[in-house]
């Protein structure tokens, strides 16, 4: 396995001119090749922007991304758009991500026109292909968006991001929209694409639970920081941040009468326009110390690529 | 104990475009004194539906078709405006999903605190100033002199979503119906209110109708469920034997497809298909096209829903035999 | 040599026989189609300015009901052999309303002022050589060469005298406050709305004005300014809508003022380019105009038709007034001697008022047998004068409200570089028929050689004479003393209500 | 206060380009102003005399500056017409179509706004159908024929009302008021019109909110959800609209003013341009877009008024 | 694969979610409910026949068929609805005002948008020191010049003529065409369909004409419509103050002009083609009105 994606220092900041808002605070990981790798977080720590930052649909503002090595962050537009063949993106909202003023067959035409891939019948044929793929028929090439249920419409979108055969597919939320039986569909969906076409994936989602189940690594944020990354099994049985450990606790499992120990943390998250100092997590966190308030903890390695950034390790 | 609302062959229909839809198609069950009952089902299934029919709250175009709601001895579906309006917030009080837009944005949340406790209890507006204060003690809101002369906008959604609460709990209400009061929240939001929730209710004995789509919160709050799926209940049961052992396909295909957070699945089962739209399904069971285990009898007749024992129910013909008995209006 | 001499002791009041006592006070309100933009004679450029100035302002000497020149501020004047010395003899004792002597100085000092470059007025007094004061109530002024038509000019805004005191104080602004002899004194105003005018106690009338006040409405349309005459807001209208004109024959309440003025209407051609840079194609255009037709729709009869520019109150008025019926055939000739047998289209530039419309239309319409095609084009009127003024037209329509002289009704509108001259028409027999009727002081004379160069005009057309229109006043019989004078400028001393 | 610099600054450039705006136009107009001024029997050298005067043979660029520096110091110049400062004229005009447009939009909203929460209340019933084609119908009246309806019937026929002309407040407010009814009413159709329609989309909207049904879920009575919890929701909508009608009508009763001869602001601009005045057209298009401004600041200051979420300077721009 | 298929065939089976139906007809469906909707269309289809078929329709020639001898005549005498100032048939002119007016809302529009949505769509979708400093100022200036004024000395700077007075008013719709379009696309482009296209590699171009500018377009719609409304309504106003069509033209708006001289003689010389304004005006509105309706998605039901 290699590395396929390095991303390093990431930052997004959105300014205005009183209050900064700082979505992405100096975020690095790296995906391997084939590995899915889930992040999950509370809503606005970062993740879609991260995400998005990656493939330069929102311009980071600090911070290198690399991709098979090269430097995404330092292409010039013409450059980019081409790099896009291999970097593809699977979106939250099923109704939101397709246009829907064209049918099913121009969509997912759209990027070999783009990338001038084929004529014109072999793109048909290839989109036809794929939506027997991703679980459709020919016969929806003529439909548009409206006329298809959440779920249908998720495929599409990951038909989208295939069609190209990218070797990346970063997917913001991609189930979170859809109901448990349609989102076990589009998970399995997801995972067989995996195999069959040698996809790596960037998962981000709020549901511990799914992220557990698609990924092999998975990256903890909070307040626009990286505070845990790690295999996932050691992440689940072995919880080392306090914030992660409160997340997990925080599920409710569906087993009644379960008896666990569980750990309500207080207060909301802080906004990220004005973060604590020290560790950002200081200020809902048990296991505070004097040091956590006004230093910021590094990601360090405790073992066996189990990354975590508090002051307790 | 003893039952205090029962809802009996409740239909609830849309009069869509250029068809009726019947959103809530013969709906049947009681709430007990004290008791959470949670409702499941995906997504359309009929839920809100259910929930607004028994405030008499349902938008416009919709129509209580038939059936009765029995509350405290009275039908609700036959009192007059006015009286309804005095059961509204004081006898049956309602959260709704959005802690984020179900709150008046341009009065403070004093303001809107006070008015129920004003209308039902007569209070003056100091008295009721006074209870708000008191009420959003009760669910943990700090500083709540303060907090009752903020607006909306300045509160989290968290505490949106306990004000609410508040708001539902200020003139001790018999019955708290919350459709899905954590779905917009993060994890350990939804943490800390269904604690909120679980005290209220331990405190006041109010009985809860918890609507949610999360197996994961039903089991952890809830006595009894009801499973329901396009507009009809397929299954009913208390909170261990549903989990333990669902009865119907539906139930256990749900159970199936959810990924658990304590441990890997190297694959989940997934039901296929979607739900259909109520009312276009004319004949036979309505989870039919998406059941493993459908047979003829399946798509040609409409099943009942069984009475299988422990109060225990369920709409599917594989429970045919187990049976002890048919619900009625069923 | 008909030095008129003319000693009528006061005033033309009292040619009305005030037999039973005039009614004393009251107010009267007079309707104005505009705005008077300013109300100083030295810069006025609008008709409507001028009748304001006749409740502000005296002149030296006037017009009366006839059209005659009488006396005014000045009693008498003695006119040189040679025509070209003027000596006024002033009324005693006439003070300006701002208390200041109204004397030879104050003359002298008005006559140069309007001599001035800046002066709207120095056109009209361009004959004028110098003016001396003889007494303080005797002025003469010295003419560069005879000017037959000097006195008219006198009686318009050129001869009207202001405060020289006032001037000095106001500056520029003197305009905003107007101080004359008159039998008025303006007290207020709210611009584009109404001007109040106050009795001028001291006035040098004996007896007059018999108003204390009268009121200056603007109200821009002419029907409007009859349905605040119907309910009584107004007393008189300076405009009526002619097409009502036969409803109020025997209206109880209202009179109407339907009387011949001093002006034309017509168009001019464009003589320097092509099409109408060819006379024939001119003539042509100006066989096919049925003017009758005109003066019906367009004025509901209150004008007549005409093809000078002589109204018929005045001495040049006669035979070349007259026209020929359209004739298709005669103007097929024409239209072939102009080198267009199939005939030809021009744009008519035309104003944006309904009755610059009709008339463009009928125009148009009447031309299209001959197989010329008008392209009417209407232009806002700032727009308009300053396209005639440049010679960007092919045709266009513009009048002349008239002034007492035909001198100030042709020579510049036809003689080489007339200031007016927007056909650029130049014919050297016309120009100097015009010159030398300049300088005649004998109308029959003039007369003739009117006659002569209107012979010249009538056949070569720079500008076609369409009509004279009437002024058309409504009046309220409630108000008395109404006066009409061919200028068709309102006299308010006299009025009574 | 930091806010009211703020914005007042903010609109600064767009004074600025009206000005611009306003001044490149006057002096694309066909029409020399000295030729339209003197009339036509002016000789050339007085036109030159008063082009000389008048500064108009200045390059156009120095004219402009030498207005804007004059402007700067307060003085808005005087009329090429009548000389008489414009802001004496602006002054004398203004107050007419202020009272005009108050009025105007008064009436209009005496009738909107009962008309809008009837209508919103009692959606597709009767009287919803009614007020709803009504208002359409109200909309769609050109304002200056029904003007001229309105004096066929009422001050023609009837003779109720005068059929024009003004008489300021002070000296007679019976007969001010009098003369103003019917271009006031002439108006405010169209604009209550619009304002009801405005107020009855809005509500419709606001009424399908979660907080509404929260509203009713406590018990509360129709009327008061609709008067209390909607109405004010419903409001900024309306406040916008408001506010680009006030200032619509500010500048956009000329042909009102033309037709029932009132010395309005609107007739002194279009007056002042047929007359090439151009220094008054200046002076008045400016006051006319600082007013606009003014409004704005108003518009923007009423909506932290209504929405508490609306912090006075923010979302300005939309 | 083996999963995806056997998930394809179950899927298809379930499918019936949403109706099959075509934008198109669901759009038309949607509209023909709205009977206030209809009767605009129906209003605007029988304005547009008219203009068509004006030759056929008329009795008489609307400008040269001038008649002295019957000036201001009331109906009758072979004339529908009597004469006018010059004799004409009143009818006959109505009619072929309906061509004027199509003309008027055509032009105007039309140069509005052609002008207006192209720099909303650009300055929308780039945003940046031009859009807010200077295009949006420009707009803003705009907007504080009384537009009525604005119209006017446009015409009289374009000069004369039907044409060059609509496109005066059409500038004068400019400032709202491009703030209702960049107001859109701002929204538009963040949507998700708007970051997948760029995320698979197309141009700028290709997304603001592909997927911005036709999710821009109902509102657009709407307020064309309604522009067009108020375009016959500015071109009277116009006509009214003396600009505008060629005199002979029989648009509405100067019909009005000449038929206020005679207000107190024959009302009805002014009441028709008021009427016909009205009319013509109302269609337009309830048409927009409609559009609006059922492309907003809030007000859906
Ligand atoms: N365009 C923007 N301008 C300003 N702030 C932004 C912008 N986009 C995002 N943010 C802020 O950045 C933070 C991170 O946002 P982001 O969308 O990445 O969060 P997220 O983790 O994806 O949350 P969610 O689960 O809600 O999708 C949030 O606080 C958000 O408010
Ligand atoms: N206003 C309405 N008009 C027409 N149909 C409606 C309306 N509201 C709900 N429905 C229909 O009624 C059915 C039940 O809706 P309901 O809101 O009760 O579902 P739910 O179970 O609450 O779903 P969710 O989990 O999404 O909240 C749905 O199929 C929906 O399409
Ligand atoms: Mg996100
Ligand atoms: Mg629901």
């Amino acid at each position: 396995m290699s590395t396929l994606l390095e991303v390093k220092g990431l930052k997004k900041y959105y300014g205005t001119r009183k209050e900064v808002v700082k979505a992405v605070d100096d975020v690095s990981f790296t995906v391997e090749e084939g590995e899915t790798l889930g992040i999950v977080g509370e809503s606005g720590c970062g993740k879609s922007t991260t995400g998005r930052a990656i493939l330069r649909l929102i311009e980071p503002s600090e911070g290198e991304v690399l991709f098979q090595g090269k430097p995404l962050t330092a292409l010039k537009n013409a450059e980019l758009r081409k790099a896009r063949r291999d970097l593809q993106m699977v979106f939250q909202d099923p109704f939101a991500s397709l246009n829907p003023r064209m049918t099913v067959g121009a969509i997912l035409e759209e990027p070999l026109k783009v990338h001038g891939i084929g004529t014109a019948t072999e793109r048909k044929e290839k989109v036809k292909k794929l939506l027997e793929t991703v679980g459709l028929t020919e016969a929806h090439y003529d439909r548009f968006p409206h006329e298809f249920s959440g779920g249908q419409r998720q495929r599409i979108g990951i038909a989208r991001a295939l069609i190209t055969q990218p070797k990346l597919i970063v997917a913001d939320e991609p189930v979170s929209a859809l109901d448990v039986s349609i989102q076990s569909q589009i998970l399995n969906l997801m995972k067989d694409l995996q195999e069959e076409f040698q996809l790596t994936y960037l998962f981000i989602s709020h549901d511990l639970s799914v992220v557990r189940h698609i990924s092999d690594r998975v990256g903890v944020m909070y307040l626009g920081r990286m505070v845990e990354l790690s295999p996932k099994k050691s992440l689940y049985d072995n919880p080392l941040h306090p914030y992660t450990q409160a997340l997990l606790s925080a599920v409710p499992h569906p087993t009644p009468g379960e008896k666990r120990e569980r750990i309500v943390l207080t207060g909301d998250v802080p906004s990220p326009a004005n973060p604590p100092s020290g560790c950002a997590f200081h200020t809902r966190c048990h296991a505070c110390m004097e040091i956590c308030k006004t230093e910021r903890p590094a990601l360090k390695e405790t073992g066996d690529g189990h990354f975590v950034a508090c002051h307790l390790y | 104990m003893s039952t205090i609302l029962e809802i009996q062959n409740l239909k609830t229909q849309f009069h869509g475009e250029n068809r009726v839809i019947p959103a809530v198609d013969g709906i049947s069950f009681s709430l007990q004194k004290g008791e959470t009952l949670g409702v499941v089902g995906e997504s359309g299934c009929g839920k809100s539906v259910t929930s607004l029919s028994i405030m008499r709250l349902l938008a416009k175009g919709a129509k209580i078709a038939e059936g009765r709601i029995h509350f405290n001895g009275r039908d609700l579906l036959s009192l007059s405006e006015a009286q309804m309006r005095s059961v509204r917030g004081n006898e049956i009080a309602m959260i709704f999903q959005e802690p984020m837009t179900s709150l008046n944005p341009v009065y403070t949340i004093g303001k809107q605190l006070s008015e129920m406790t004003m209308l039902h209890r007569g209070y003056s507006k100091k008295q009721a100033l006074d209870h708000a204060v008191e009420m959003l003690k009760k669910v943990n809101i700090p500083r709540p002199e303060k907090i009752v002369h903020e607006y909306p906008h300045q509160l989290s959604g968290g505490m949106r979503q306990r004000v609410m609460i508040a708001m539902a709990m200020s003139c001790d209400p018999d019955v708290l119906i919350a459709d899905e009061p954590t779905t917009a929240l993060d994890v350990t939001i939804q943490a800390q209110i269904l604690d909120l929730m679980r005290d209220l209710r331990d405190r006041q004995s109010t009985s809860i109708l918890l609507i949610t789509h999360d197996l994961g919160v039903v089991a952890e709050m809830c006595d009894r469920v009801i499973v329901m799926y396009a507009g009809q209940v397929v299954e009913a049961a208390d909170v261990n034997s549903l989990f333990e052992r669902p009865a119907h396909p539906y139930t256990q295909g749900l159970m199936r497809s959810i990924p658990k957070v304590d441990a890997d699945l190297d694959r989940l089962e997934s039901i296929p298909g979607s739900v259909p739209l109520p009312g276009s399904v004319r004949q036979g069971c309505r989870f039919a096209s998406r059941c493993e285990q459908a047979h003829d009898k399946c798509l040609s007749d409409t099943p009942p829903l069984f009475e299988l024992g422990e109060g225990r129910q369920s709409r599917c013909w594989l429970n045919q035999e187990s049976a002890i008995g048919e619900v009625q209006h069923a | 040599g008909c030095s008129s001499s003319n000693s009528a002791d006061t005033s033309k009041s009292d040619a009305k026989p005030a037999t039973n006592a005039v009614k004393q006070g009251g107010t009267v309100n007079i309707s104005l189609d505009a705005d008077p933009p300013k109300l100083d004679p030295s810069f006025s450029t609008a008709l409507v300015d001028r009748m304001v100035f006749q409740s502000i302002y005296d002149k030296l000497v006037d017009l009366d009901d006839k059209g005659n020149i009488v006396p005014m501020l000045a009693d008498k004047w003695d006119v040189s052999p040679d025509q070209k010395s003027y000596t006024f003899h002033l009324h005693p004792g006439v003070k300006f309303t701002d208390g200041t002597d109204f004397n030879a100085d104050a003359v002298k000092f008005n006559i140069e002022r309007y001599m001035d470059k800046a002066s709207t007025r120095r056109n009209e007094l361009q004959a004028v050589d110098k003016v001396s004061v003889v007494d303080p109530s005797t002025v003469k002024i010295d003419l560069k060469q005879p000017f037959a038509p000097f006195l008219s000019v006198l009686t318009d805004r050129a001869g009207m005298m202001v405060s020289p005191a006032a001037v000095k104080q106001y500056g520029d602004d003197f305009l905003n406050h107007p101080v004359g002899t008159g039998p008025f004194v303006l007290k207020d105003r709210v611009k584009g709305s109404t001007l109040t005018l106050e009795k001028n106690p001291n006035y040098w009338k004996e007896g007059l004005p018999h108003l204390d006040k009268v009121v200056y409405k603007i109200i821009n349309d002419s029907n409007q300014a009859l349905n605040n005459l119907k309910s009584g807001q107004v007393d008189i209208t300076n405009v009526f809508p002619t097409k009502e004109i036969p409803n109020f024959a025997n209206d109880p309440k209202i009179s109407v003022v339907n009387q011949a003025g001093q002006g034309f209407q017509g168009m001019h051609l464009n003589a320097s380019k092509a099409p109408f840079d060819n006379a024939a194609l001119r003539s042509a255009v100006d066989l096919m105009i049925d003017r009758d037709a005109i003066v019906k729709v367009v004025l509901n009869g209150a004008g007549t038709a005409g093809h000078s520019p002589f109204a018929p109150t005045q001495f040049a008025f006669g035979d070349t007034d007259k026209f020929e019926r359209p004739n298709v055939d005669k103007a097929k000739e024409l239209l072939k001697q102009g080198g267009k047998p199939d005939g030809f289209s021009f744009t008519l530039k035309i104003g944006t008022t309904p009755t610059n419309q009709q008339l463009g239309q009928m125009i148009q319409n009447m031309l299209k047998p001959a197989g010329i095609t008008v392209n009417l084009e209407k232009v806002e009127f700032g727009t308009l004068i300053d396209q005639a003024k440049n010679g960007n037209y092919e045709a266009v329509q513009l009048g002349w409200s008239g002034r007492p002289d035909p001198d100030q009704n042709l020579y510049d509108w036809d003689v080489t570089d007339g200031t007016q001259n927007y056909s650029r028409y130049s014919n050297k027999d016309v120009d100097t028929l015009l010159q030398s009727a300049r300088v005649e002081g004998d109308n029959n004379k003039r007369k003739e050689l009117y006659d002569k160069a209107m012979q010249i005009l009538n056949t070569e057309n720079p500008y076609l004479y369409l009509y004279h229109s009437n002024n058309v006043f409504g009046l309220s019989k409630e108000v008395q003393g109404f006066v009409y004078v061919p200028d068709g400028l309102i006299r308010t001393a006299t009025l009574s209500k | 206060m930091a806010f009211l610099v703020r914005r007042l600054l903010l609109a600064v450039p767009v004074i600025f380009l009206v000005t611009i705006l306003v001044f490149s136009l006057m002096h694309m107009l066909p029409g020399d102003p000295a030729t339209v001024i003197l009339g036509q029997e002016a000789p050339p050298e007085a036109v030159a005399a008063l082009r000389e005067q008048l500064g108009l043979n200045d390059p156009i660029v120095m004219q402009y500056l030498h207005w804007l520096g004059g402007v700067l110091h307060g003085d808005l110049g005087h009329s090429l017409v009548d000389n008489s400062p414009v802001s004496d004229l602006i002054a004398q005009r203004l107050p007419v179509t202020v009272e005009l447009t108050i009025g105007t939009f008064l009436i209009a909203l005496i009738i909107a706004i009962p008309a809008g929460i009837i209508s919103a209340t009692r959606q597709g019933k009767f009287s919803d159908y009614v007020a709803s084609i009504l208002a359409m119908s109200g909309m769609s009246i050109p304002s200056f024929w029904f003007a001229m309806m309105l004096i066929v019937l009422f001050a023609v026929k009837l003779g109720w009302f005068p059929a024009s002309g003004y008489t300021p407040f002070f000296e007679n407010p019976a007969a001010n008021i009098t003369a103003m009814i019917l271009p006031m009413f002439a108006t405010a159709l169209r604009e209550a019109a619009v304002l009801m329609r405005m107020l009855r989309s809005s509500l419709l909207e606001v009424m399908s909110a979660d907080y509404i049904r929260t509203a009713y879920s406590k018990g509360q009575r129709e009327r008061v959800v609709v008067l209390r919890h909607a109405f004010k929701n419903a409001l900024v909508p309306v406040v916008t609209t408001s506010g680009l009608m006030v200032a619509g009508l500010l500048g956009g009763l000329v042909i009102t003013e033309s037709i029932f001869s009132i010395p309005g602001f609107g007739k002194l601009i279009v007056d002042s341009i047929y007359q090439r005045d151009f220094v008054t057209v200046q002076g008045a298009v400016l006051v006319s877009a600082l007013l606009v401004v003014v409004i704005n600041l108003a518009v923007d200051l009423t909506y932290s008024l209504i929405d508490p979420r609306i912090k006075v300077g923010k979302g300005a721009e939309g | 694969m083996s999963h995806s298929a056997t998930q394809a065939s179950a899927s298809n089976t379930a499918v019936p979610v949403v109706k099959k139906e075509r934008r198109a007809r669901q759009f038309w469906r949607r509209f023909s409910r709205n009977k206030l909707a209809v009767v605009g269309g129906v209003i605007i289809l029988v304005l547009i026949l008219t203009a068509i078929f004006a030759p056929l329709i008329a009795t008489h020639d609307p400008i040269f068929d001038q008649d002295y001898n019957n000036l201001i005549s009331k109906p009758g005498n072979g004339h529908l609805l009597g004469t006018d100032d010059l004799g004409r048939d009143t009818f006959s002119r109505l009619i072929y005002g309906a061509r004027l007016s199509l003309e008027a809302a055509a032009i105007s529009v039309g140069i509005a948008l052609v002008i207006g949505v192209p720099i909303g769509l650009v300055t929308g979708y780039y945003r940046g020191v031009w859009d807010e400093w200077v295009i949006m100022r420009i707009v803003d200036a705009m907007q504080a010049f009384p537009s009525i004024i604005l119209a006017l000395v446009m015409a009289a700077v374009l000069g004369g003529g039907f044409f060059n007075a609509m496109v005066a008013i059409g500038i004068g719709f400019l400032p709202s065409i491009i703030r209702i379009t960049r107001a859109q696309v701002m929204t538009v482009r963040n949507l998700e369909y708007v970051q997948a296209a760029k995320a698979i590699g197309a141009r700028d171009g290709r997304i603001m004409f592909l997927h911005v500018l036709p999710n821009c377009l109902a509102p657009l719609l709407v307020q064309a419509t309604l522009s067009m409304a108020a375009a016959i309504v500015a071109e009277a106003g116009l006509s009214y103050l003396g600009l505008g069509a060629a005199p002979e033209q029989p648009s509405w708006g100067s019909m009005l002009h000449i038929a206020q001289g005679y207000l107190n003689i024959e009302p009805l010389l002014a009441f028709w083609p008021g009427l016909a304004i009205f009319l013509v005006v109302l269609g337009f509105n309830l048409l927009g009105d409609g559009i609006r309706e059922v492309l907003d998605p809030k007000l859906k039901r």
